[in-house]
């Protein structure tokens, strides 16, 4: 991944705080905000995953002109071939992608907090990756990616580390 | 306002009840406000016919999300350093879930006084569902 | 509905947009857009319906420390009491609300069109009602509503309104 | 750029394909960015169980949205003056949507040159989904 440009603004920050139930006023007020030791609306402490908004090749994202993996008129985007599309169902689409795995561990370290006005870029690398065996699951494929988040004068302001794990079966819990 | 050094113990804890019931619209939310629009979170078709789960799930970093709220209402606006988790157990609608912090060091390092948690989530039959660290400065 | 501020944001142009499948660098390319004759980054027609999000008491939408009416351990969160939270169905819920009724009609005109910067304050003022009869749906109500979209300024740049029509029956198509 | 009056003659017409297939995903991409999160375009057991639908079903809005762009990338960006629809039937999972404007009038008003258009957004069965008017400056 690498984000060019992420502007950080106070409606998607509102919309984010909203989607995590938090109604803190840090986030939305800025009168509010102005009479905090902070200073000014700021962003939760997940906002930054919110990058994706602003990737523009992120895979889980339907893209204009590439089939989707979701469903439509079927119950998978990718495994119908457009000469057949109909409402059958057969085993083949029923192997299809759930879209490369799960989210196994996320991490932030904060240099600053995000805040509207900021216009940050991002950079991702990968880390380590590794396997495990697990009875549930059968083999685990751990991979990690780093990311840093810089804002526009080149400050690093947060630090993101993503471990992703794709597993051989599907976990019910 | 933040935690105040001198009033805190290795061992003090805080936790609050981060949803309760989750719905499927949340999950939307945290959809469209993330970008994460995988259809295992919000596409009843996919991810039951395609996926072979029971139903749509949260996000991960939904559940993050939500148990950042209860860090932030114990520690303070703007007062993390280090927030990490790990998805430990998937989280459905109509899950209640209760997050908690303790107190695990109280130090200094380059002339702050830092506070080290321990975070978990659990769901309401007493499942973990996230665990995981924080780092806070305090007054 | 009365909103007292809705920013219009460049990140929420892009993503609403993105939502209506318009790739049209008018809504997101800052550069692009400054060079045409429209001169910058404007909001595709329908916009400002997303003035909802800053609706404070919009109704489709969860609040904080409200019950919602969608799904969540049952298919109804409005009708089940808190002592009573299983997956049981009773003939009660299939009762439950669908919202308040269908969307018949929107008309949008356009004294400007909206861009990034624009501070909007809407009030709305319902309209005419009437009702008609129908084979499929039977009785018909239509509520009209008219908002009025002003900037910062004061200047009116849109008036919306709206048609809402509840049905008896449920129409499946 | 605007169309040029001295082209245009009632009746020419212009269409689009403006979705195929429509997925559950872009109904959910739609209610996050518009803020419209009735759990009847995204909740597949409130839908079926509590409202009666066989599945969930678009936002009348982003037909008139998806339709908005056929009608802007005819008569250039910026250039409506007017724009208004009927719903007149639902839009489903995995709809193919066709938008049509066509030109009724030519005329004058307040120094400018307007066309007024007449809108209809029909599905795969030929079934109009959308109907509506719209009007635009041209050059």
């Amino acid at each position: 991944m690498a984000v060019e440009r992420f502007p950080v603004e106070a409606s998607h920050i509102l919309m984010f705080a909203r989607s995590i139930g938090d109604s803190n006023p840090i986030y939305s007020d800025e009168s509010h905000a102005g009479s905090t030791e902070v200073g000014s609306i700021i962003a939760p402490p997940t906002f930054a995953q919110a990058s994706a908004q602003f990737d523009p090749d992120y895979f889980l994202r339907p893209k204009d002109g590439q089939k989707w993996f979701g469903s439509g008129g079927t119950a998978s985007g990718t495994l119908v071939k457009d000469e057949d599309k109909d409402d059958s169902k057969s085993d083949d689409e029923k192997s299809g992608s759930s879209a490369g795995g799960l989210h196994a561990e996320q991490h932030f370290t904060y240099h600053r907090h995000l805040k509207p006005g900021d216009v940050l870029s991002a950079e991702t690398k990968p880390g380590e990756s590794w396997e495990k065996e697990s009875k549930r699951a059968g083999v685990l494929k751990f991979s990690e990616s780093i990311t840093e988040y810089r804002d526009q004068t080149g400050e690093l302001v947060v630090t993101a580390r993503s471990v992703g794990v794709v597993t051989e079966k599907v976990i019910e819990q | 306002m933040g935690l105040k050094a001198d009033e805190l113990n290795v061992g003090d804890s805080y936790s609050e009840v981060i949803v309760e019931d989750l719905t499927r619209t949340q999950i939307v939310q945290y959809a469209g406000a993330s970008g994460d629009y995988n259809p295992v979170h919000s596409d009843e078709k996919f991810v039951t016919e395609v996926a072979g789960y029971p139903t749509v799930f949260a996000h991960g970093m939904l559940t993050m999300g939500m148990t950042g709220r209860m860090l932030t209402n114990y520690v303070g606006d703007g007062r993390l350093t280090y927030y990490g988790v790990r998805f430990v157990n998937q989280v459905w609608p109509g899950d209640t879930l209760t997050a908690r912090a303790e107190v695990s060091e109280v130090r200094e390092e380059d002339g702050q006084t830092l506070i080290d948690l321990t975070i978990s989530t659990t769901n309401q039959d007493e499942k973990f569902v996230l665990t995981g660290n924080a780092t806070a400065r305090v007054d």
